[in-house]
């Protein structure tokens, strides 16, 4: 019950305080983004993630409140930013979404199937539950450092799968990730590229995630946008949670460490 | 010297087996999604030799291979018959869609130039990943030039071992007709990334 | 149920600013879903604010006005409490309301 | 989303069993009668017909101050600001948001009754780079400022 106080005055003082940050200043869309002001609709899904973390939910009609994000369970504060991280329970590394999928399976008695049959919105829609609560515990790491575990062995073996993983090129158009995001000052059309393999770069792009997309109405997470990359890349579909969505996602938080989280952003 | 090129290939087989992992990985976390399937992950030689962090040095004599190779694959057409319509150029350049499983397979695939290259002058939502090809018509217009360019296209490897660019050739991206009209697009005088620019 | 409007109401100077943001689709019935199939138009053609019960704005929408819509607006007066409301109707017959005190 | 679906058929139910009530609680102290929804300018399809429909080509007036980005990094979403100068032009009732090149280029209208500022923000969707115009009634006359804005193509795959 104080948690959920606590968090709910967190969501008033978001009304109160800026509400995000662009992740790059590029001067030809500042007039632009300035435009924006701080009205960011992602406050729509971080209140709906909120409710869904303490709705009974599932076969179980249980609750999100027991589940273990990495300090403890139940402790929201903070878990976003210290992800991936090995979780002993599982024994293997885990981002945001594997870790709620686990205890959606666990806590609620829901399906993989089910959780994996639409876990990210299509065009049109206003959000599903995976995006909602990886919004709302992003939330409730703004402010803090970025640090991911690395003292665990899976956790360094998953930090190089990712660094593999980035510099893997494949597919019709020969792309990796580092194609677009290996090098600084680049743009793609008009986009800016935050280069990935630095730390600032990697912290812009990082820290910025889950966002608003305007371009899609959408809150988009972290997960999505690693799957997006890889539809661009003309690869297959990235599953959510897997082995190599999980190891990018180290890679780039390593990378990031110690920069302040700063989602749900608003971005293009 | 025997030894030396043992131990390189050596080297060379240790580098694969952890490239293997990262395809094992990767091929474990991904579907099928339309048309496009896990055979993708699957890497040439090109692909395997071009994953390398840029930390680590890929050796010159497998770059000279495949540069090599890359070379004597490109079919240059006959007769000088380099150049298309520039108009229709315009379009492959400007279009970003193809070979994605968002995309639609009934439909032409695009050459999407514009995200990397500056083109026509008047066009501001370019990238900058590559160099600016404004006024590339002034490079010269030689039988030498319009075959650079043509196998530029076709496989930029074969000037340039591990450059970011698509094999728009090679890879099937893009048909004859296509590349001859973005190479009409580059090169001809009338077309607008040369507006003005060739004297 | 999250509130489907968040409100912001602020005194400036002589003037009370509104800001609102709602969460809608807005949908033009002009896009097509992954099968194909025409998405049906779904956008607000209508919004009203309200100052302690007297309309200080009536707005109507076409559906070019993005989707999750803001709005922002000004009216003369108004103090510290007092409430300001918004309310939203669309093309399909659904509503959305929300408050919110002036500070 | 089960929680939200279920919310909404339940609003949907209401609206069903007795729809004006619905409306009436939701839009509390609504005159209907006094300002009503244009929506044959709603419905033309080029700004032309928007104007037709208004009765007369708005005259240019510098009291509109119209901001739009000059760029847009992307069409769906552009804001729009339009304010005017309450000395150079007394009494706006109505203001009017047009895009030029979208399929009915009328996006939005405000009533703006006394003691409203004559100050709007919101957001449209401007398919194409075109020409934006704010329009402002007064007195029964119309004025106009326009601005162009330049809409951007994203990056990967267009």
């Amino acid at each position: 019950m104080i948690s959920r106080c606590a968090a709910m005055l967190s969501s008033l003082l978001l009304l109160l305080a800026p509400l995000w940050s662009w992740a790059q200043q590029d001067g030809i869309f500042d007039e632009y983004r300035a435009m924006f002001g701080d009205d960011n609709p992602a406050v729509f899904v971080i209140d709906e993630g909120e409710e869904l973390w303490f709705n009974e939910a599932g076969p179980k009609s249980m609750t999100l409140e027991g589940c273990d994000l990495g300090l403890g369970a139940g402790v929201v504060e903070g878990a976003y930013a210290q992800l991936p991280r090995y979780f002993a329970d599982t024994d293997r590394v885990q981002d945001i979404e594997s870790r709620l999928e686990h205890c959606m399976i666990e806590l609620q008695g829901k399906t993989r199937e089910e959780i994996h049959a639409k876990p990210y919105s299509l065009r049109g829609d206003l959000g599903t539950e995976m995006e909602a609560l990886v919004a709302w515990l992003a939330e409730q790491s703004r402010g803090l450092a970025i640090a991911p575990g690395q003292a665990h062995p899976s956790e360094r073996s998953s930090y190089e799968l990712g660094e593999q993983l980035f510099y893997f090129r494949a597919g019709p158009h020969d792309f990796s990730c580092a194609t677009c995001h290996g090098q600084s000052g680049k743009r793609i059309r008009l986009q800016s590229l935050p280069d990935l393999t630095a730390h600032e770069g990697a912290a812009d792009a990082y820290s910025s995630w889950p966002a608003y997309r305007i371009s899609q109405g959408i809150v988009r997470t972290m997960g999505w946008r690693m799957r997006d990359c890889f539809r661009q890349q003309r690869m297959p579909e990235l599953i959510m949670g897997s082995e190599a969505a999980v190891a990018l996602q180290t890679y780039l938080a390593v990378n990031a460490a110690g920069a302040t989280m700063a989602a749900p952003g608003l971005k293009r | 010297m025997k030894t030396i090129k043992t131990l390189t290939l050596c080297c060379l087989l240790i580098n694969a087996a952890v490239a293997d992992d990262a395809a094992l990985a990767l091929k474990s976390s991904m579907a099928d999604k339309n048309f496009v399937t896990l055979d993708r992950v699957e890497r040439d030689a090109l692909q395997t030799f071009c994953s390398k962090p840029r930390s680590e040095e890929g050796d010159t004599e497998t770059a000279n291979d495949l540069r090599e190779s890359a070379r004597a694959a490109v079919p240059v057409p006959a007769e000088g018959d380099f150049l298309g319509d520039w108009q229709r150029g315009e379009a492959v350049a400007n279009n970003g869609r193809g070979l994605q499983y968002s995309d639609n397979p009934q439909q032409p695939n695009g050459g999407n130039c514009y995200a990397c290259h500056q083109l026509d002058p008047d066009e501001v939502a370019y990238g900058t990943l590559g160099p600016s090809l404004t006024g590339y018509g002034a490079r010269g217009q030689s039988l030498s030039m319009l075959e650079y360019t043509w196998i530029k296209l076709w496989n930029t490897h074969a000037y340039n071992v591990c450059s970011h660019m698509p094999r728009f050739g090679a890879a099937g991206i893009l048909s004859e007709q296509q590349l001859k009209d973005v190479m009409a697009y580059l090169l001809d005088p009338l077309s607008p990334v040369n507006s003005g620019l060739i004297p | 149920m999250a509130s489907r409007i968040r409100i912001r109401a602020q005194l400036k100077g002589d003037a009370c600013e509104v800001k609102a943001l709602m969460r809608h689709p807005m949908e033009t019935g002009l896009r097509k879903d992954q099968l194909g199939e025409a998405i049906p138009a779904r956008f607000i053609t209508a919004v009203t604010v309200t100052h302690n019960d007297k309309i200080v704005l009536d707005a109507f929408w076409g559906a070019a006005v993005s989707a999750n819509p803001f709005l922002g607006m000004r009216f003369k007066g108004g103090s510290v409490g007092d409430v300001v409301k918004v309310s939203w109707l669309d093309n399909q017959g659904d509503t959305g309301e929300g408050e919110t005190q002036i500070r | 989303m089960s929680s939200r679906q279920s919310a909404g058929v339940s609003r949907r139910a209401v609206l069903h069993m007795g729809s004006l009530l619905a409306l009436v609680s939701a839009l509390p102290g609504r005159l209907w009668a006094s300002v009503a929804r244009p929506q044959s300018a709603f419905e033309a399809t080029a700004v032309e017909g928007v104007f037709a429909d208004l009765g007369v080509t708005p005259q240019r007036s510098d009291a509109i101050i119209f901001s739009v980005p000059d760029i847009a990094e992307n069409g769906a979403v552009v804001p729009v600001k339009i304010e005017v100068d309450d000395e150079m032009l007394p009494g706006v009732s109505k203001v009017y948001v047009i895009v030029e090149k979208n399929p009915n280029p009328l996006a939005a209208v405000f009533a703006i009754p006394e003691g409203t500022q004559p100050y709007v923000e919101t957001r449209v969707k401007v398919a194409q780079t075109c020409e934006l115009f704010a329009v402002a009634e007064a007195e029964g006359q119309l004025y106009m400022a326009s601005k162009e804005t330049k809409v951007t193509l994203g990056g990967c795959g267009g």
